[in-house]
Parts: C-alpha cells; structure tokens; sequence
C-alpha cells in the first residue's frame, strides 16, 4: 500500500518540486548546462501540451456517443442528428486537415467556410447581451455604478471617431483616464494578482495544492 | 464554383448564430453544434503539427532524448484507464512543475519590482502646475486601490483606513467602466467585420 | 420590482438589436470617411517601430484567431507593411490554433513579394506552438532548438533567417509584437521576454483588455494598440491605410445607437414612479 | 556558474516570499482575517431569498477543462466555500439551492461541500434525496441563460471562474429580478459583474471570503504573506515618491538595478 502511495503520488508531487525549482533558478543563474535542460524541458512541455489538446476530442467522441444513444431510445432524433453532425465534422476535419495536410487547399476551404465564420460570429454575437445589457441593467443604482456609467459613457464617446473629431476634447480627458485612472487602480490589481500568483506557486511546489493530480483518493 | 458555395455556407452559419442571441431554436442549436466539433478538430490538428515539428523531426534527425517527451505526451491517455489513471500523473506533474517555475519566476520582476519602480511620483513638478496635481491624484489613486487590498492587517481597519481604501474601490469602478465601454468597441468591431463580410463578399451592395 | 417599467426601458429588444445591424450596414454602404484623431499610446507604438533599424528582426506572435479578427488582423497587416518600408525582418509564429490557417488572408493584403521580400531570408512562419508561458521562454531562449521546420513542413536548415535565431535568440531579437485575445498569453510573452532580456515589445491586445496591459506601460511594454481603434489609428498615422479605417464608420454608428438605448434606459429608469424599497 | 546581474532583487524578493510563507503556513499561528461586507450581503440576500421560499442559484465552478486541475482550481476552491456557507443556510430554512456544474472534475468535491452543509443541518437526507436536481450538469452556455429561465432565483451567486458567458448569465438573473452577488479573479470579467451585480468582489476579495469562511490554514498564510509584501511596496512607493520629489531617487533606482 505504502509503496503504491510513492509510486501514485509522492514521487510525481517531488517531480513538480524539483523542475519547478530548476526552472525557476534559470532565470537567476548562468550556468550553460542549466540553461540546456530547461530549454529541453520547456520543449519537452511543448510536446506534452499538445498530446493533451487531444482530451478535449475524446471528450466529445465519449459525451455525443452517449447522447446519440439515450436520444435514440427517447426518440428524440434531432437531439441525435445534432450530435451525429458534431461528430461527422470532427472527423472529417481531422482526417483531413492530418491526412491532407493544413495547407492543403481542401482543408483550408473547410476552415474558411465553417470555422472562421463560426468562430467569428460566434465571439461577435456577445455584441447583443452586452447591448440589451447596457440598455437593460446598466443604471445609476449608487454612487459605485454612477461612477462606472460616467467613465463608461465618456469611454464610449472617445471610442467613437465621430465624437472625438468634433470635441478635441475627448481626447484630453480619455487619455487621463487611461493612463492615470484606469493604469493605477489596475496597477493595484496587478500586484496583488501577481503576488497571488506566486504564493499559488509556492503551494503547489510545497504539495498544498494537488488538483492537478485527479481524482483525491490514494 | 468552390468559392461560391463556401460564400453562402458561411454567410448561412453567420445568420445562424447570429439568430442564438435571439432565441435558441433548431438553426441555431445545429450551427452552435458545427462549431463546436469544427474548433474542437482544428486544434487537434494544429497540435499534431506541434508534435511533428517540435518532436517526431527531432526524433528523425537524430536527437533520440525526445522520445521521452513523445512517452509522456502518450502516457497522458492512461487517464481514461481507472486501473493505471496514476500513469498519467507524471506528465501533468511534469508540465505543472515547469507551467509554475516559468510564471513564477517572471511574476516577481514583471507584476510586483517593476510595477513598484514605475510608481515613484514627482509630486511637485517646477513649473507645471497640471502635471504636479495629476501626480498627487494618481499617487493617491494607487495607494487607496492598493490598501483595499489588505485583508489581514489589523491596522487597515480604522476607520480612516477603511474610507481611504473606498476611494481605491471607487477608483477601480471608473476603471471598469472604461473596460465596459472598451468590450463594447470590441464586439461591435467584430460585429463590423461579419457586416462587412454579408455586404461585400455575400451581397456584394458594398465595398 | 413591482414597479411598473417606463416605456423608455420596454423597446421591444429585437428593435434595438435590429437598429444597431441596420445603422451599421447603412453606414457600410454610405461610409462618411471621417478624420481618425491619433492617441498618444498609438504614436508611442509607431515610433517603437520606427527606432528600428535596417534588417532588425521582429519576432510577431500572431496569436489571433476568427473571433477576433476584425481587430486583429488590420493591426497585423499595417505593422508588416511598415516594417517592410523600414526593411525588417518578421519571423512570424502563432499562439493561437487558428491564427495558421488566418495568415494567408493577411499576406493577400500585405504581399511582400510586391517590396522585394522573399520567404525565408526576410520573413518566416513557423505555425502554432502550444505549451503557454515556457513556450514563450523556449522560444527566446533557442528557437532553432525548439523548431525544426516552418509551417508547409519545409525544413528551417535552409532558411537563412532561420540560422540567424541560433541561441541565444534574444540578443538577435530587436522587437516582439504580441497580438492575442488572452490575457494569459500577453502578460505571459511580457515576463519572459521584456521583463527577462529587455526587449522592447508592443502589444496589440483587444480593446477590453488593455486596462490589464496598462500598468507595464511603458516601463516592459513601449506601445499598446488599443484593439481595431488602435489599428486605425496605426494606419492613419503611418499614412498606410487599410481595413481599420474602414471599420471605423461602423464602430462609430453602432456605438452611438448603443449610447443612444443607454441614455433612453436610463431616462426611464429615472421618470419611472418608485413605490416603496 | 554566476548568479546575473540586474536579477539580485528580485532573487531575494522571491526567496522572502518563500520563507514568509512557509513561515506562516508551518507555524500554525492564528491569522486574523477581516469579514468583507459582501458576507453580509451574501448572508442577507439569501436569507430573503428563503424567506420567500425562492431557490437560491450558484454558479462559476469552473468550464470544461478547466477545473480543479487546471490554474484557475483556487477561484473554484473559493467559490466551492462560499457555496458551502450559502448550502448551510438554505437547509436551515428549507430553502432549493442549486449549483451549476460544468466541470466533470468538478462535481465529486462539489458533491462533498454539499452533502457536509446538509449534514452539519441535520438534513442528510433531504441532500440524498434531491442531489440531483442540486447539481445539473451545465456544460455550454445557451443552456445556462435557460437554466436561469426555468428556475428564476430569488438570489444569484456568481462567484468563481468565468469566461465570456458572464454578461449573459448576469443579464439573464437580472431580467429574471435576482439579486446578484458577483466575483471572480478572471480580471477581463469583473467589469460586468461590477456594472450588473448588486454587490460585487473584485478580484482577489473572492479567495478572502473563501478563507474567511472555510480558515484553511494554507490560504488564511498566503492571504496574510501577500499582505505583507503589499504593505512593503506601500512603504517603498511612499519612500520612491518622496525621494523623487526631493529629487533624489538615485539610490533607490540603484536598488532596483541591483
């Protein structure tokens, strides 16, 4: 039991300790061989991340083959349909784009046809909640939200060439905000997120925070 | 005739998503479900390429160490397994240790000494008046969002204390809302961007 | 809650929402070509370009993809172009999985072939790299160590430019310019390379996200585009002008509907009879 | 092997950090942490929220893969305390409580903070028997706008991580007539919770409420270790400003050469 405990645990947890701690010391020494292994072991890092990229397709193939199934026996056969075209896509795609190549023309007709426009759209579309949210929720509820509105409503004016060409003005005052208002309260922020940052490291180096490792038991 | 049919698909999709904001109806639902396997499929096969270049090259040309980086990049799948799931602890230990070593080590020069060295005003600037009194006002901006910030300093907790660092909250509002107002120049220029694409390359009205 | 809600605050929302696409084609169609004022973090940017020298080497993080491509992809193409009437040298790389497959889009408004620049001796693509924050070490560090060949999948010993970035790479870099929709990835490339080795490093982060950037300026970073106004504003300065500026009508019209529903929202919000809390 | 030159301060800076906080976390000393307003409101809005017998919804406890193993795992941590405190109350009255979930790696420590919230109210199995209707499985976020829809909380607790989808939740709970509690570390979001909630965290106040209310003596010592060295870049911007003005920051810009 105990050796499992080594072997499943302890010894990844020294892992992290020890290359977080050789990397973080290349940054202060200079010494070649140090520099060589932390170089190796960032594009070692490179490797692992990209094999990772590939849960995220697993993790659709396992979710939609379920759902095809249970909306079958419920017959809801749209709600399959819709899960039988997510999957149809993903492997096309990658057959494609690996089989193929990225540069092929077929798959670059693919990516411009279906994914730039959905991705595009997709992003842009937030453009109407966050409208109806201005128009809907945004009001001057206490003196914090009066505020926000006022910067908000000066910023929106200044983002606005129309405004800034007639009102030279704008100018003026939306540099003040952004390089004094806006720099400083965030250079606050700044600190203390990176200080928690930090101390984030400190915890998961010390084997305090071991989300990483799954599942909590053993 | 290719370019021609891309054209209208994409402009199709576009309306589609579009319409989500809307309401969520069928359309929508089968654009929102291309979208997700088309993104989730491109980053698959722009990491094959990362592997290839950053990896299986070497591997060809000689340098053999990176078989250890493909060996782990593959462990990471013993996840799926429930008997060897603990395989899979290593890389990620791996990529933790080395993801925390980088950001750490940058985050004590980047977000704490330098911010600190840049923050060092001229109160009274000789001759100019402006500048001296924006100074004094940022001096204080920056020191009243920063004493918000304490949490566990009994001495922050005077009454004085406390409505100085309601000021740094007051400070940090007018900061969102320039980042409100920021976000919403952002979307309406992506929004710009699809327009432009319906009108000039779809319609062709414009251009 | 119980108060009844003034008509000001009840437009129909497919009403607004159809206002703001209608005010924003209309003006694509009749475009007013408005004067572009230029703000200060624009010109700071511009002459970070413009100290450069004759065959200095930029290293671009081209790290945009769709979504995001109205504002990034006009900031892309006018900082090429100057450079190109400087005669730098890009080696281009992107943290973003689309970013790849967006650059042809870019070059088709760019053409360097049209100045003289030739693939591989004056600039290069090495396609996406994953991994994060010690990609961007790695990359400063020793490109030739982490990449072994450009994004067709032709290997980099061929390529001149490429064998100029043998470590230690950083002190062959004169300039990054970091273009991304994630926070993560412009803080993370200012650690590792302005904060670490002093390069000097513009950013062309989204609009929403410069308040986050705000504070390394200008000490770690010496110009920030602010999103798509600041690639018009680029344009306009640099006397390049492309996509931005046009973009910019647009920006104009919807924003002032969107001011417009604020202050009618709010109207209401204030006529509107208040009966108890 | 030379340590760099220009690097010394912040080597030292980092090797203070390090033995602050070991300090603080092995020591085992008491730290004292102040109570945000924000509890209160936290406390009150729920508690009205019960009163009119109202289902109270929590959500931000991650997305996809990003959980409790990714970078983000102390914003979910955080909001998992906070959800803990909120389940307490709403067994206490009677009160539906439901969280979101949207991270599979989520949702076993998600199970554990409420199953031990009921249980401390005696109400086990009234945990055992609803659970499921506790913690829908949410992934995207077209179903979470409906989700508010069709269950129209009385209170709304958006503290956690979240991406994009915050206008769009936070506008949904607020047609609905929510009252809004909203807080994350994920800077980029703050400013629509700021413009939309009715009381909101910002940044870090997130990971102060969650150590107030869970004291785990980690993050109670990294709280008080960030605390600290706040306080010195306090002191050394006062000190840099007035030697500036005085015109006379030469050493100090040494230092930070060093």
């Amino acid at each position: 039991m105990s050796t499992s405990r080594t072997y499943k645990r302890q010894i990844p947890l020294a892992l992290t300790f020890i290359v977080g701690m050789i990397v973080t010391f290349d940054w202060f020494i200079s010494w070649d061989p140090l520099q060589s292994l932390t170089t190796t072991l960032m594009n070692y890092q490179i490797v692992m991340v990209a094999f990772m990229m590939g849960f995220a397709g697993v993790n659709l193939v396992y979710l939609h083959s379920r759902r095809i199934q249970r909306s079958m026996s419920e017959n809801k056969l749209y709600d399959a349909l819709l899960s039988a075209v997510l999957l149809a896509c993903l492997f096309i795609w990658i057959i494609v784009g690996v089989g193929l190549g990225m540069g092929s023309d077929q798959y670059t007709w693919l990516f411009n046809t279906f994914n730039q426009s959905l991705s595009a759209t997709a992003y842009a579309a937030t453009l109407f909640y966050l409208a109806s949210a201005t128009y809907r929720v945004l009001r001057i509820r206490s003196a914090e939200t009066g505020i926000l509105l006022l910067v908000g409503f000066i910023t929106i004016c200044a983002n606005i060439p129309l405004f800034k060409a007639y009102f030279p003005f704008l100018g003026t005052i939306i540099v003040w905000i952004s390089d004094g208002l806006v720099k400083y309260s965030y250079r606050a922020i700044t600190i203390g997120v990176g200080l928690g940052g930090i101390l984030m490291g400190v915890r998961t180096l010390l084997a305090m925070e071991t989300g990483y490792l799954g599942a909590t038991e053993e | 005739m290719a370019d021609v049919i891309g054209t209208w698909i994409a402009a199709l999709l576009t309306i589609a998503i579009t319409s989500l904001a809307w309401k969520d109806q069928p359309v929508s639902k089968m654009a929102n479900h291309i979208y997700i396997g088309v993104v989730t499929a491109n980053s698959i096969v722009q990491a094959w390429q990362n592997i290839m270049n950053v990896g299986i090259n070497k591997i060809l040309a000689g340098e053999f160490l990176y078989i250890i980086a493909i060996l782990l990049g593959l462990l990471t799948y013993t996840r799926y397994s429930k008997a060897s799931f603990w395989v899979y602890r290593y890389p990620i230990a791996l990529v933790m240790g080395i993801g925390v070593g980088t950001s750490m080590r940058g985050l004590v020069g980047g977000s704490f000494l330098d911010q600190i060295r840049d923050s060092f005003f001229q109160l009274a600037v000789p001759g100019d008046a402006m500048t001296s009194v924006n100074n004094v006002i940022f001096f204080v901006i920056l020191l009243s969002s920063l004493s918000y910030f304490l949490f566990t300093i009994r001495a922050f907790r005077s009454e004085t204390a406390m409505k100085f660092s309601l000021l740094g909250r007051y400070a940090m509002m007018g900061a969102f809302g320039y980042s409100f107002a920021n976000t919403i120049a952002t979307r309406i220029n992506q929004y710009a961007g699809r327009i432009a694409f319906l009108l000039i390359d779809w319609l062709h009205i414009a251009g | 809650m119980a108060t009844k809600k003034h008509f000001l605050e009840n437009i129909p929302i497919g009403i607004y929402f159809l206002l703001i696409i209608g005010a924003m084609c209309y003006i694509q169609i009749y475009p007013l070509g408005l004067p572009i004022p230029v703000t200060e973090m624009t010109k700071a940017t511009y002459r970070t370009v413009e100290g450069l020298n004759e065959g200095d080497i930029i290293l671009v993080d081209q790290g945009y993809g769709a979504g995001t491509i109205a504002s990034h992809e006009p900031g892309f193409v006018v900082v090429f172009k100057h450079a190109m009437r400087k005669g730098l040298k890009l080696v281009i790389c992107s943290t973003s999985v689309e970013g790849p497959l967006l650059l042809d889009s870019a070059l088709a408004k760019i053409r360097p072939e049209s100045q003289g620049y030739e693939y591989g001796r004056d600039w290069l693509h090495v396609g996406y790299v994953a991994g994060g924050e010690p990609a961007y070490a790695a990359i400063i560090q020793d490109f030739t160590s982490t990449f072994t060949m450009d994004y067709e999948g032709t290997s980099l010993s061929g390529m001149p430019l490429a064998q100029e970035l043998t470590a230690p790479t950083f002190e062959k870099i004169a300039m990054v310019y970091v273009q991304s929709a994630g926070g993560d990835v412009c803080e993370g490339w200012i650690r590792q390379s302005a904060v670490r080795y002093d390069i000097p490093m513009i950013q062309q982060p989204l609009e929403m996200m410069v308040p986050t950037i705000l504070p390394y300026f200008p000490v770690n970073c010496q110009g920030i585009l602010n999103g798509g106004i600041g690639a018009a504003e680029y344009e306009s300065f640099a006397g390049l002008p492309g996509e931005a500026v046009k973009l910019s009508d647009m920006l104009s019209m919807g924003g002032l509907v969107v001011l417009i529903f604020l202050i009618l929202g709010n109207i209401g919000w204030f006529i509107r009879p208040k009966g108890g809390s | 092997m030379e340590l760099i030159a220009g690097r010394m301060l912040d080597l030292v800076t980092l090797i203070a950090l390090w033995v602050v906080a070991i300090f603080l976390i092995f020591s085992k000393r008491d730290i004292w942490i102040r109570r945000l307003p924000a509890l209160d409101f936290i406390e009150e809005s729920v508690g009205r929220a019960a009163e009119m017998g109202q289902p109270v919804l929590a959500q931000g406890f991650g997305s996809g893969s990003s959980g409790i193993q990714s970078s983000i795992a102390p914003q979910i941590i955080a909001a998992l305390s906070v959800l803990g405190h909120v389940a307490r109350i709403c067994a206490r009255h009677g009160t539906q409580v439901v969280a979101l979930m949207s991270s599979e790696s989520v949702i076993p420590v998600a199970d554990e903070v409420l199953r031990t919230a009921y249980r401390l109210e005696g109400k086990l199995e009234e945990f055992e028997a609803r659970k499921e209707e506790m913690m829908p499985w949410v992934p995207n976020q077209a179903n979470k706008v409906s989700a508010i829809n069709a269950l129209r909380p009385a209170a709304h607790i958006i503290i956690g991580a979240f991406w994009h989808e915050s206008v769009q939740i936070a506008e949904a709970a607020s047609a609905v007539g929510a009252v809004q509690i909203g807080g994350t570390g994920r800077l980029y979001q703050i400013p629509f919770f700021a413009a939309i909630c009715d009381m909101n965290l910002i940044g870090e106040e997130i990971y102060a409420v969650g150590a107030y209310i869970s004291r785990t003596p980690e993050m109670l010592a990294s709280i008080a270790t960030t605390d600290y060295f706040k306080v010195i870049s306090f002191a050394l911007i006062i000190l840099g400003t007035l030697l500036a003005t005085m015109g006379m920051s030469g050493s100090l810009d040494a230092l930070f050469k060093w």
